[in-house]
């Protein structure tokens, strides 16, 4: 598979990891803790657990996995609002799979579904569309979730909805941002991270231009990554190179895919569907101002939460959680006080232990290094 | 009054309720499709239970085992639900070293499910049975209303003799033996996903459906000492290793980049962003047999239909004890646990 | 965050509705095009290489910068090759 | 990590797909409602056939049959589905003078299933199957989305031993032989129609399902010649009656006056303007037996529980060869020919 | 059960048996046939079938069986109307047993519910009222077939629809009358019929008011009959005596049931609903004037035919089907080119092979007395 | 022609709808009893014999012309059992 397989080379890889440690060396070193690195994106948290990378790099680096989730910051209400229309009678509700396992306090959709609700995986928004032009006696509702990577398909599948006027077609926004939660996260005093890998695919829309505020406010690191081991092992490298050379700035190791200010296309179209939403919450991390978006009044008719009057539910984390503070990187998720006991894949609390990016669930399936270490040895 | 031999039989195109009510339209469907299909088992189909002399198992063990199947869509490139009942049965009998000697065939029809159809799945099961050596010997038809089943459903129970001197099984798995597998991964599941259709995805992928008690015969005169066999269906490879290590108190290691990976099920698999472990194969077994009769068995395996593609993929060590795990082609570890479910198709 | 993956455009479908075929490793899907168009002319999008997210083409993938970052990643692979050998003939 | 031994397990009220997609969901509705119910067949279930010594057959004929069960509703006055199955299967094996020795049960089933009504099931099933004197020793789960079957369908296949100087078959039948069975007609089919709620009927009745091993091994004790047995089951008496002619070249001839037919089962053909004689039983098995060994039957079948009611209700003659035909209590002929289909409630 | 065992007694049959024997030799016989003792109605060939009656009586006595059956004289074309309205997506078409089996020119209603459409069998109108009621979104169709007897059934959950305003329910009725095809019967010159059992439950409703131009145009016995084989033998006798005594008149065997004058509570309920129409079709018979009604325009909403605009389908009978001859008592079912042939229960051509109360069917599922005979022996 | 059966009259369950349940040979069902309600005192019929058809009570079986029935049927054998008597008596 081009541009993957060459992006996977063991030896070379053997080679930047060498290069990280010698690297390491010139960089002043925290005290009594290792260097904190945050990947801010899922994806990366994914691609970390899945090649073993975190025990391929020296114990001094310890990966933060970050909010770039839109699953694991899911709030339960918003899951609730979903299972509210998917049990109405005439909706057929798509979600892409993700979505479907997420804890809400009414169960997930998998179990709505399984209760009767005519709930459907979709991979992309376009098939939901296609529903709808099939099944015109029916409303079909897309759960429009995820970052700016997300956003341009959502807002071109509305776009064309509204140009074919399928009326019977409509969104729940949950788009969130990913910028503002930056900014809470490095305000918060608490905050020990030491550079930022950036995220690839939401950098791919917006561009790199919004990231300046972090080396330049907070003195950080932040290189924008790609998606493949070596991507991340070199652009870890490009983290501790500016540490090492005592410097900060946001650089592109993904430039293949990366254009400098973004895609201009899909910028416009987000910008003619969506607008800011005043604030928006995040499991976890609760409200953070304009954190998302919504759709615009002139496509209110595509909005099902103004279609269907949606009154959003509002929903407490259960208080054994700890995903905050795992999503703020504070907490390794096996040390949350509900990991593996009321927190399991199979009995999920939070959203982190659901998705396949959540760093929870990651732990309990492909086993963190010391875990396996030390249950078993 | 006429019984009814000859043209008539099967009045229109399609399965009604009648053809499940126990009279002469059940049985005209059971004699003209079934029985035609299957060959002579009249003698042991009119009675309520198919005889067999226990000449035909040696004097070994009995086995004993069933699954139903319920694949949407019931056609699909390299095969249809037929042939993956009659193989499903025959595999698991294979695998625990069992010659299979008969299946039961039960069919449970939507009404309105077209003869053609049926008599095309009957034709599949015949051939797979013939293929595996074994007979269908007795069966069952059940016919249910439109939206009470999806389209049919077929189960097959399947009886085998296992020779007295073998004894495979999962818990005999000690470490240092090899885990070998005779095929690539996760082909039934990424060609019945694309075959679906709903998530819009086209490819030249077949199903690997196939039985496997050629490939395990001489899996096991090449390899003698093999410890233990399983089919990866459901839940792909990752599934059956966790099953041998739990069963064994070992721990099953696989090395990433020893996989045998069509192009396509990669394909599928970023796609979809599946991991290709977790996928249902229909004709792959993974085998546990002393390292130094490795050679021999991939060389026998590859020297057969099915079996081209056989390799080692990891070994069996001590620790941690009852997990399976995989070094990346990266180097790093990790656990392939089971999973809790289904894998979904995700975008995050 | 977002799964993203190579393919490789083979077919502009309904150019009208920004529609394209992708071809991932074999396996073909619909995807839509319209944040790849910067003209008209659909048909130069046939052969390349794009990121795919969701059944949109998000980016096309420019090979030159591939090029350069696998050879930034050489450079750091060769630095390493010179210091081991520097580091294996100092020893005795 | 953790297994998930303990309180949790079973999330939820209700089966999901994830319960049947190989992972960890499914092993643990198995473990908390299979294996609970059925006992310890952990061993064999962990493996991908059961294995059985040829020792249970001792020495005689292996019986082998299948039956898949679809039946609404799923829990009736007198059962469940869980009942039907053992006592379906089981029935298959000792008409033909077989002792059961182990069943297969697999499920389909809808998602939304709640794990109660599937516990209820399961526990229904190792009942009925400790009552036959046999073990449920392997099995299969697979979990439909909604609407693609209707709650649960249970297929069991099942294995039984007939004693070598057995040699049950209704081709034995021959003219003056009685034609006897050992309970009420139609009680099944009856009690099951009125619970289903749509035409509306209430009645106490119950379904007659139950196993029959005791009562065909009385039988058998006291009528050693006993040509055949067969239990009626969808199609009813009437089929059986078909099916013995058919086979042996005689004619069954019964007698309208003797038909043994509850009260209530009466009322339910007449509302709905069906004959009893074709009305579904799951307790009933109709015998031929030499008529000097008639009285001996009956009076063995008379003290056991499913056989007070126990009649003759015809006998064997030579002619109209392969047919059934029965006199009514008021002197004339009428052939009880197999049905078509199903029958149909009427108004004329 | 009360009311049916005592009219069962077989030993109370021996002897009205040897009555009906010393009777007939009071009766001049006809030159070379026997005595052609039509039973009307579809119900009492049932009866003689399920008894073996034919067997009993003398062989001197033929019974002939009528038309009296509203299933064996469905027309094709009124079938395939239902199995287009069943072929909406809307409807839920709701159908007596009876009807499920009978073929048109597109197969049966069982075939087209194999195919999808949503038919569904109930044993009362009632219950198709309270399907409608439990489905508003979807439109409940009633096939009303039948005889006056069945008329009152469907005209009062008609009126009782109209009074709840239900406007999902709606009928097709074919409800056809007895009496127009008696005198069609009688007026053909070859009709060869010496008297009549005539149909009870009908009578029940319409009383035997109407029968009286049988015996005064005609000069044939006509004996209002109940369905127990003792009601048939006495009925029988009635007939015989009646023309052993060289009279003819209107008798009522069955009194317990039916009053003379019929139902007025019912026979107020047709009025209000049903009109006549001009004409109406036999299947085997062809159109017969008057014979059978239509719902009156004041309830137009709920009559399905012009709620759905149906146009009904005009379908001639297959070509070899002699179902007419057999109908109309000069042909027995065997003797029908067809017979066990082409047509089957398997393979219906005709209704009469369909219904339980069909001559043709019941002649291959019980097996006329000779036809086992000369089969087999 | 139409199939009838006798049932009994065992509850009113609605009078305005006039609904009724009967009872045949232990098996119940609602019907309707607005053919055979010649009065408004529905209750009247509990316990009354009807003629069911399609759910429907359509007529109330007269016990009196039941009986007379019988005795018309028991008369004719009555009439062949003398018959019999004498014709026996008449054989030497
Ligand atoms: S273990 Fe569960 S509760 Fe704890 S942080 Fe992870 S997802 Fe949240
Ligand atoms: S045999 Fe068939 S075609 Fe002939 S009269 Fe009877 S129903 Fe009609
Ligand atoms: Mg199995
Ligand atoms: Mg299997
Ligand atoms: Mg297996
Ligand atoms: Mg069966
Ligand atoms: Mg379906
Ligand atoms: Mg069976
Ligand atoms: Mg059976
Ligand atoms: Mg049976
Ligand atoms: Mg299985
Ligand atoms: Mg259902």
């Amino acid at each position: 598979m081009k541009y993957a397989d060459e992006f996977r080379d063991p030896v070379l890889a053997r080679k930047v990891l060498n290069r990280i440690e010698r690297t390491l060396g010139r960089i002043p070193m925290p005290e009594g803790r290792p260097l904190h690195i945050m990947e801010v994106c899922g994806g990366h948290t994914h691609s970390i657990f899945r090649y073993g990378l975190q025990k391929l790099v020296p114990d001094s680096i310890e990966f933060v996995h970050g909010p770039g989730c839109p699953v694991c910051v899911l709030p339960m209400g918003r899951v609730d609002d979903c299972v509210t229309l998917a049990e109405q009678p005439q909706v057929i509700f798509t979600t892409f799979g993700d979505a479907m396992r997420v804890p809400g306090s009414k169960g997930s959709l998998i179990e709505a579904k399984a209760r009767g609700a005519d709930v459907r995986m979709v991979y992309s928004p376009l098939d939901a569309l296609e529903l709808a032009r099939r099944h015109p006696e029916r409303e079909v509702v897309f759960f429009a979730l995820g970052f700016e990577t997300t956003m341009p398909s959502t807002a071109l599948t509305l776009l064309q909805a509204a140009e074919e006027g399928v009326e019977n077609f409509s969104m729940i926004c949950q788009h969130i941002t990913i910028i503002p939660t930056l900014k809470a996260l490095l305000s918060d005093p608490q905050c020990l991270i030491d550079g930022f890998i950036g995220p690839g695919h939401v950098s791919m829309v917006i561009g790199n231009r919004g990231y300046g505020f972090i080396p330049d406010d907070y003195g950080k690191p932040f290189v924008v990554a790609g998606f493949e081991p070596l991507d991340l092992l070199q652009s870890l490298w490009m983290v501790l190179e500016q540490m090492a050379e005592g410097r900060a700035s946001v650089e592109n190791q993904y430039a293949r895919v990366v254009p400098e200010d973004g895609n201009t296309a899909a910028l416009r179209a987000m910008a003619e569907v969506y607008e800011d939403r005043e604030s928006c919450d995040w499991r976890g991390l609760g409200a953070i101002d304009r954190s998302g978006v919504r759709i615009r009044a002139a496509y209110a008719d595509f909005d099902a939460e103004r279609k269907f009057g949606l009154v959003p539910a509002d929903v407490a984390d259960p208080a054994i959680c700890q995903c905050g503070e795992v999503v703020r990187g504070q907490l390794k998720p096996h040390m949350c006080r509900a990991f593996g006991k009321e927190c399991t894949p199979a009995t999920p609390l939070g959203a982190l232990m659901v998705s396949s990016e959540g760093a929870c669930a990651a732990y309990h399936q492909y086993g963190a290094t010391d875990l396996v270490g030390t249950r078993d040895g | 009054m006429d019984d009814g031999g000859g043209a008539r039989r099967l009045r229109g195109d399609a399965v009604t309720l009648a053809h499940g009510a126990g009279g002469r339209a059940m049985r005209d469907l059971i004699d003209e499709i079934f029985l035609k299909a299957f060959g002579e088992t009249r003698v042991s189909g009119l009675e309520d239970q198919a005889r067999l002399a226990l000449d035909a198992f040696g004097g070994g063990t009995l086995a004993f085992t069933t699954d139903s199947f319920v694949i949407d869509p019931i056609f699909f490139p390299g095969g249809d639900i037929g042939k993956l009942a009659v193989c499903g049965t025959v595999n698991d009998l294979v695998v625990g070293g069992a010659k299979p000697v008969a299946l039961t065939c039960s069919v449970i029809i939507e009404e309105g499910l077209a003869f053609a159809d049926l008599h095309r799945i009957a034709e599949s099961m015949a051939t797979a049975a013939a293929e595996a050596g074994c007979r269908i010997v007795t069966g069952d038809t059940k016919v249910v209303p439109r939206g009470a089943a999806d389209r049919i459903f077929v189960n097959t129970a399947g009886i085998g003799a296992i020779p007295a001197d073998r004894s495979l099984a999962a818990r005999h798995i000690r470490p240092g033996d090899a885990l070998i597998v005779n095929t690539t991964l996760g082909e039934h599941g990424a060609a019945v996903m694309a075959a679906r259709g709903d998530l819009g995805l086209t490819s030249a992928l077949q199903s690997d459906c196939r039985p496997l008690g050629e490939l395990v015969e001489a899996l096991l005169e090449a390899a003698p000492d093999t410890r233990a066999i399983r089919d990866a269906t459901r839940g792909g490879v990752a599934t059956v290793l966790n099953e041998f290590a739990a069963a064994s108190g070992t721990c099953c290691r696989i090395a990433e980049d020893k996989l045998p990976l069509r192009e396509e099920v990669r394909g599928i698999s970023e796609i979809l962003g599946l991991d290709p472990l977790y996928i249902a194969c229909e004709g792959l077994f993974v085998a546990a047999v002393p390292q130094a009769q490795t050679e021999a068995a991939l060389a026998a395996l590859r020297k057969r239909s099915g079996g081209e593609a056989a390799c080692q993929i990891g070994e069996v060590v001590a620790t941690p004890q009852g997990r399976a795990v995989m070094t990346s082609f990266f180097g790093g570890d990790r656990l392939v646990d089971m999973l809790e479910g289904e894998q979904l198709p995700r975008i995050c | 965050m977002c799964l993203g993956i190579p393919g490789r455009i083979i077919e502009i479908t309904d150019a009208e509705k920004y529609l394209a075929v992708v071809d991932v490793s074999g396996v073909r899907r619909k995807v839509n095009v319209a944040c790849i168009a910067e003209t008209d002319a659909l048909d130069e999008l046939i052969g390349a290489w794009v990121l795919l997210h969701v059944g949109f083409a998000m980016s096309v993938i420019d090979e030159a910068e591939a090029a350069r970052t696998l050879e930034v990643l050489d450079e750091l692979g060769e630095v390493q090759d010179e210091l081991t050998a520097m580091r294996e003939s100092a020893q005795p």
